[in-house]
């Protein structure tokens, strides 16, 4: 059905893509994977027609094998339907989830009869969502949910997904998965783009993998395993730094009783009870919106959360990496240097050329790659710009380090390289709050797992099993 | 409303555009004139002996008027920097004019050395003080300050057109206008035979100042975070973005009300209904043609002044009505905005 | 004494506006005069628009600069801004129309406008079946302050117990602000309009028109035609001819700096009023007006503002 | 009943007065919902007035309702063009329309009417009293008897919302002034509705222009306009940007208006500038009260 033949694309001195051929059949869940930069978001975009190739074709053919091209005019529209949902959102936050399905469905119609046919539709795909609620209020899931029901509106032959699970939790991701193969078996064919692993091997057909622009593999998900894609991958499985038994020292982080005010009103989160030692990492499994963001932020004294009630200590200088690096992290404009500096700077006059070279070490000891301290900050990828910001927080050796989803997006390399970071954290002697919308992350990083659900805290025995942690994310009774 | 911000390492290249665009402002304004059927040569002839013709038009005509536009255009730049627009200078400037017309009306036998200081101290508090409206507005009811600012404008004019018919008129009491300011209330001239006072070097100094803040200070990195990255800066940088924000509108308002008690104290010498011509709008266009950034204020100060000048020149010498002159500067800053433009995307590199 | 040099080779004239020249009154007027000296006199003539005290300044020294031999500075507002400027440049005569006093060469035309409005304001005492007049001026400019205080003086001889209101709009250029300050009066009861606030004052007219029995009086112009059947009369300011005096006497070298004034004995003010109107007038009217227009000339009659200088 | 005449007065002074304003304001609503920020509508405003009155003149006061239209347009997609095709900083073009066009309008009133202006003789619009509902106390006056662009502005309160919030167009427009790469990526053309719709807006300028000359003022003079352009502006702000709340907040300019003449003719030891200041006070304390926290399109002016 879609056909891509030796696609090359550049942007300025990068080349994204190096003579990529890629295809998918009807009926088929073809899976493209690759680290972060590998081209994977540009071949989806070119394919979707929302960029132009260098060189290459690009051919969506219909069952009746209409030829298509992406910029052609309207008069030959292709019959062909192909629809993309794109690694960043693209719905608009103030409007309501049923015109953002109208919009990128083409719709016509407005007020009631636009909620009857936004409700029909989202009833028709399958994936709940208020038609009527408007999107800045929905959470990082049902966003991510909008996104594909905007996308399966136009009713489409072809679905493009880059990486749609990314900010889904458990469940979440295995109905997603479900209703792609539901879609391939109706005829449709499914590009599908992720970097974990487990879902490629359970919705796949084939796979292909991208380094560096180029094909390193295209074939059978059956006859593939995880460490034969990791290798076409990045050439090597990143090796996992041994884990280091820690003796948890005194408490830096106690909370008892305590009740937060939601940063978008509503009923207090809590009440909450825990703590935190010195050295040890304790991870907090929830899905967004059930109370975790306040709690980490308070811990981290952002002075957006208020508290209603109960104690909060945290003892000792506190460090906080933000979930969003785009808005809270990094300020793209800025150099490196600047971005290293945030908050870091207490003299009243700033030495740029002592930063700078501060900086430079950091970049190094860090290992943030793709520019120099005088490097504007937009320069770096995602990955990079995560590196920068753990260097930020954690070159001041804080006693207490919270992070949100501090490896969302990131490949299997930035990845390991942040977990590292985590790890050596705590074992300098601070208190490591994680929380990770992958569960998977957290029970492998953690110590102590906490599962927050509806704004409290669930308790789960020691060494649940990932079944039991994920139902009690989701509220359901833990046995 | 945020303006992107500088990037870093691009002075001499924004020098060059600045420059470039100017002369095609000046191309455009040739072609207009052509068509409106005046004499071009003679026109820009005026133009320039307008502006730069003679020692006198240089000193006297253009950098007059270039010290209220960069005082200005300082002040818009400082709020911009963390991302405010302050719409709202011309009443900020009325309100310095203001308060430093009663204060050089009230220094009685005091050497200049004192005066001058509580004269345009009582204009920067004004301006500061115009501008708490705004300021208090958006902290407490989160109004957005390109409208209050606006607003007031009016209410400023209301105020001064208040203030010369009632408790700051003349003592005879017959015109609307303050008295004239103690002649040690009056900033001293920089050249014999000449208009140029010492408000020129004040606004150069203003500059300076604000560069080194900017640029070295723990404060102007702290604004430049909050302009370009709100969240970032609370989140990330622990910046308490609302306050500094407050402080540095507030220091914007006690530019332009600086700018207004440097016009009081070195040109017109009395508080009077028409003092600024415009100068918080003229000055916003400085600001951004001097792609906020000091130095390039300066410079696009200088050139407005100049063209002020020089439009001068050309009603005096060529003829041409004021009302063509309007049109003929904002065929100049059109052209400008969009060579300036042009030249940064390409320079960027993206579309 | 004389102290004005022999006419130089080139006579030049230049005048310096405080705001535009198609506000069809005090600035349009001055323009018009200008036009005049240039075609009766043969100078050379240039104009500059100048709308706040730091362009006027530069504008007056940069005329003398150019050696210009007489430039009008058009407003009470260049008194100050001439005397800096002529100390440096004695060979220029700086004539301040509505100026204060003489210093030096720079040279006050005094208008007494307030002559013509009194007369204006007899006749609205006399027309008003309310007993309300009212006054819109542009803003409270000393000249217009004084126009207005010469009209209400003028219909309180006429009507004691006259009622009088008063609205300044804050500018010159808002006709639609000026007409609804009139119809504010209006519904208020008043039905003698009189105005001093150049093209703002159109909306005056517009208002009247639109209003039986309410009449207007016009201001620096002979303004009739501009409402047709309400316009009772105008206090007319004759710039053009004040322009030219001056300027024929420089021209003819037998100027002396002085204070020159007009009033109703000048010609230079006058109060004209509308023939076809004057029917209306009740019997007795138009000799009260001309008595006093003769005890004016004669200096029986001084119709002085609270404020003159 | 003298007590009624007056408040009758009163509220048709406020809607004659708010007219224009609330034209301007309406199509500057469609601009911003763009996610453009034209402050170029005093300019185009002045070339509404001064091309009504040259087309009223020529071909009578319909045909200077559509001289202005088109004036408008053209000033508007002048700014358009280099704001939003040329992606110049809408502050600075928008400022430099207006100053351009102040001159322009200036230059072309004096070339048609000569120094001395147009007079008072250009054909107007009478006020179209509504038979029956004229007759209500008060709303009568206010709502019912008025020029024909009155009625206009408050049928465009209805057409604008509907446009906006009832179409394909409105809905593309608005994602347009949200999120320009999130439209763009649901495919909507931003450039093009966004010209449209400041082009439109421009349209709205040209009428609120005609308006103070027909059925008003009936004669151009030179910056007639006199600041409306950007209180129209502030009015958007204060109507939330919807053509209903900018209907409301024009009405409040309006009323505050003709009550700061009201004020100042019947005489009082209150400084007059206190009236002059009223309108922009009352603003102020509106914006505090009832707007506060309320943001424009996200994407405005970016
Ligand atoms: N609009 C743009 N203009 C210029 N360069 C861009 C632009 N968008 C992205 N880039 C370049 O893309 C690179 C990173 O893109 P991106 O943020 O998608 O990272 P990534 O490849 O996904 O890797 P990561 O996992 O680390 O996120 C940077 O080197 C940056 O220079
Ligand atoms: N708009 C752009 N301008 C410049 N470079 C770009 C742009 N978009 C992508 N790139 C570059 O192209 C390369 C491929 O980027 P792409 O986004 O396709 O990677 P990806 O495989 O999707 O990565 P990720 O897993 O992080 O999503 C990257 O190296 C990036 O630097
Ligand atoms: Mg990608
Ligand atoms: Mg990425």
């Amino acid at each position: 059905m879609l056909t891509l033949s030796h696609i090359s694309k550049s942007f300025g001195a990068t080349l994204a893509l190096d003579d990529v051929s890629f295809d998918a059949a009807a009926g088929e869940v073809h899976a493209l994977l690759g680290e972060n930069g590998a081209g994977k978001s540009t071949l989806v975009a070119i394919a979707a027609g929302r960029m132009p190739a260098d060189r290459g074709e690009s051919r969506v053919v219909s069952r009746e094998r209409t030829p298509y091209s992406p910029d052609t005019s309207d008069d030959s529209r292709p019959t062909t339907r192909l629809s993309l949902v794109a690694q960043h959102f693209t719905s608009i936050p103030a409007f309501t989830v049923a015109e953002n399905i109208a919009l990128a469905a083409g719709w016509q119609e407005s007020g009631k009869a636009l909620g009857v046919r936004a409700r029909e539709t989202i009833a028709r795909i399958g994936l709940p969502l208020d038609a009527e609620a408007v999107v800045e209020t929905l959470s990082v899931q049902l966003r991510q949910r909008l996104e594909i029901v905007k996308a399966m509106a136009s009713d489409p032959q072809i679905l493009l997904l880059d990486e749609p699970t990314a900010v889904l939790a458990p469940r979440e991701v295995t109905e997603l998965l479900a209703m792609v193969r539901a879609f391939a078996a109706r005829g449709g064919a499914v590009v599908f783009i992720s970097h974990k692993l487990p879902e490629v091997f359970a919705v796949a057909d084939r796979v292909t993998v991208l380094r560096q622009g180029r094909v390193t593999l295209t074939g059978r998900v059956a006859e593939q395993t995880p460490r034969s894609l990791a290798l076409a991958m990045i050439g090597e499985a990143p090796a996992q730094p041994e884990r280091v038994a820690v003796t948890p020292g005194g408490t830096r982080v106690h909370a008892d009783g305590l009740l937060l005010r939601p940063e978008r009103g509503g009923t207090p989160v809590g009440p909450i009870t825990m703590e935190c030692m010195a050295g040890e990492i304790v991870g907090i499994a929830a899905i967004e919106g059930n109370g975790q963001r306040e709690l980490l932020r308070a811990m981290a004294g952002l002075p957006e959360i208020t508290r209603v009630d109960g104690t909060l200590r945290v003892s000792g200088a506190v460090g906080f990496v933000p979930e969003d690096r785009t808005t809270e992290g990094i300020i793209p404009e800025f150099s490196l240097t600047e971005n290293f500096v945030l908050g870091r700077v207490r003299e009243r006059w700033m030495d740029w050329g002592l930063l700078a070279a501060d900086c430079d070490l950091a970049l190094a000891e860090y290992d943030v790659r793709g520019g120099n301290a005088a490097s504007a900050a937009s320069a770096l990828s995602g990955g990079n710009q995560q590196k920068l910001i753990f260097a930020r927080v954690l070159s001041r050796q804080p006693d207490v380090l919270v992070a949100e989803d501090p490896t969302r997006g990131l490949d299997l390399h930035a990845a390991a390289a942040i977990h590292a970071r985590l790890r050596s954290a705590a074992a300098n002697g601070a208190a490591v709050i994680v929380h990770s919308s992958d569960l998977d992350e957290i029970l492998d990083l953690a110590d102590r797992v906490l599962v927050m659900a509806n704004g409290k805290l669930v308790t789960v025995p020691a060494g649940a099993s990932r079944d039991v942690v994920g139902d009690a994310m989701l509220g359901l009774p833990t046995p | 409303m945020r303006l992107a911000p500088p990037s870093s390492n691009s002075r001499w290249r924004d020098v060059g555009v600045t420059a470039g665009a100017f002369g095609l402002g000046l191309l455009f304004l040739a072609l207009f004139l052509l068509v409106a059927g005046f004499d071009v040569p003679l026109a820009l002839g005026a133009l320039w002996r307008g502006a730069f013709g003679s020692w006198y038009a240089l000193t006297s005509a253009t950098l007059v008027r270039a010290t209220p536009l960069i005082l200005l255009g300082l002040a818009f730049t400082l709020g911009s920097r963390g991302g405010a627009l302050n719409i709202g200078m011309e009443g900020q400037f009325a309100l310095g004019a203001m308060a430093a017309a009663w204060m050089g009306t009230h220094t009685g036998a005091l050497p200049g050395v004192v005066a001058l200081p509580m004269v345009l101290g009582a204009g920067m508090a004004a301006g500061a003080l115009w501008m708490a409206v705004p300021v208090l507005l958006r902290l407490r009811f989160g109004v957005t300050e390109v409208i209050s600012t606006l607003l007031l404008n009016f209410v400023a004019e209301a105020a001064v057109s208040y203030a010369v018919t009632g408790p700051l008129q003349e003592p005879s009491g017959i015109y609307p206008q303050s008295a004239s300011l103690t002649m040690a209330a009056r900033l001293p001239k920089l050249l014999p035979m000449s208009r140029l006072h010492l408000g020129l070097l004040i606004a150069f100094a203003v500059a300076v100042v604000m560069a080194v803040v900017l640029k070295r200070s723990r404060w102007g990195f702290e604004l430049r975070a909050v302009g370009a990255g709100p969240r970032v800066a609370e989140v990330s940088g622990r910046i308490r973005a609302g306050r500094l924000l407050a402080v540095a509108l507030l220091i914007s308002g006690a530019l332009a009300g600086l700018g207004g008690a440097v016009e009081v104290s070195g040109v017109s010498y009395a508080l009077y209904l028409n003092l600024s011509p415009g100068f918080g709008f003229t000055a916003i266009a400085v600001a951004l043609l001097g792609r906020l950034r000091p130095g390039g204020v300066v410079v696009a100060g200088l050139l407005f002044g100049a063209l002020e000048a020089g439009a001068g020149g050309m009603q005096r010498d060529a003829a041409i009505p004021a009302v063509a002159v309007q049109v003929v500067q904002a065929v100049v800053i059109l052209t400008m905005v969009v060579a300036a433009n042009s030249g940064q995307r390409t320079a960027n590199g993206n579309d | 004494g004389s102290e004005t040099s022999a006419p130089p080779a080139a006579f030049r004239v230049a005048l310096v506006t405080p705001g535009s020249i198609a506000d069809a009154a005090w600035n349009a007027g001055a323009y018009s005069g200008l036009q005049q000296v240039r075609d009766s006199l043969g100078a050379t003539v240039s104009h500059i628009e100048a709308r706040t005290p730091a362009d006027q300044e530069e504008a007056l020294r940069s005329y003398a600069a150019e050696g210009y031999t007489i430039v009008f500075g058009h407003g009470y507002e260049f008194q100050q801004p001439a005397e800096r400027a002529a100390a440096e440049f004695p060979k220029t005569i700086f004539v301040i129309t509505s100026g204060q006093e003489v210093v030096g060469n720079v040279v006050p035309l005094i208008f007494r406008i307030h002559e013509a409005t009194y007369l204006a304001g007899m006749v609205a005492g006399a027309l008003t079946k309310t007993g309300k007049i009212g006054f819109v001026g542009g803003m409270e400019l000393p000249p217009i302050v004084l126009g207005y205080e010469g009209w209400l003086q003028g219909a309180r001889a006429t009507r004691p117990d006259i009622e009088s209101r008063v609205t300044y709009l804050g500018n010159f250029d808002d006709a639609a602000a000026g007409k609804e300050a009139a119809l504010a009066m209006i519904r208020l009861g008043v039905d003698q309009l009189h105005h001093n606030a150049d093209a703002a004052a159109i909306g005056l007219f517009g208002a009247a028109k639109e209003q039986a029995n309410v009449y207007v009086y016009g201001a620096n112009a002979d303004q009739s035609a501009l409402a047709p059947g309400h316009v009772v009369g105008s206090a007319v300011l004759e710039l053009p001819r004040a322009l030219l005096l001056i300027a024929r006497e420089v021209q003819e070298n037998r100027f002396t700096p002085r204070v020159e004034s007009f009033g109703l004995e000048s010609g230079v003010i006058a109060f004209v009023a509308n023939p076809e109107l004057q029917n209306r007038w009740p019997t007795g009217l138009a000799e009260r007006v001309q008595a006093a227009r003769d005890s004016i000339i004669t200096g029986t009659l001084i119709v002085a503002g609270t404020k003159t200088p | 009943m003298i007590e009624l005449a007056l408040i009758s007065g009163f509220a048709a002074a406020s809607v004659r007065v708010a007219t224009p304003l609330l034209l301007a304001a309406i199509g500057e609503t469609i601009t911003e919902k763009s996610g453009v920020l034209n402050l170029g509508i005093e300019g185009a405003m002045l070339a509404g007035a001064l091309a009504a009155a040259v087309g009223a003149i020529s071909l009578g006061p319909l045909g200077g309702v559509a001289f202005a239209v088109a004036a408008g347009m053209a000033t508007s997609a002048i700014f358009a063009a280099v704001a939003v095709g040329a992606r110049a900083d809408q502050i600075i073009t928008g400022t430099a329309v207006t100053l351009g066009m102040t001159g322009l309008t200036g230059l072309g009133a004096r070339l048609a009417f000569g120094d001395a202006g147009a007079g008072l003789t250009i054909p107007t619009l009478p006020v179209l009293p509504i038979p029956g509902l004229a007759a209500i106390p008060v709303i009568g006056p206010a709502f019912f008897s008025q020029s024909v662009m009155s009625y206009v502005a408050f049928a465009a309160i209805a057409w604008a919302t509907w446009l906006l919030f009832r179409t394909r167009w409105g809905l593309e427009v608005r994602a347009a002034g949200e999120s320009a790469a999130a439209a763009r990526a649901m495919g909507v053309p931003v450039t093009r509705r966004r010209v449209v719709a400041t082009v439109i807006g421009g349209a709205f300028a040209g009428l609120a222009g005609a308006t103070l000359v027909l059925s008003q003022v009936g004669t151009f003079t030179e910056k007639m306009t006199a600041g409306r352009g950007f209180i129209a502006i502030a009015i958007v702000v204060l109507g939330r940007w919807h053509p209903i709340g900018a209907g409301l907040a024009a009405l409040l300019f309006g009323a505050a208006t003709a009550l700061q003449y009201t004020f100042q003719a019947s005489g009082s030891a209150v400084p007059y500038q206190l009236f002059q200041a009223l309108p922009y006070l009352l603003a102020l304390a509106v914006l505090a009260v009832a707007v506060g926290r309320e943001k424009g399109p996200a994407g405005l002016a970016k």
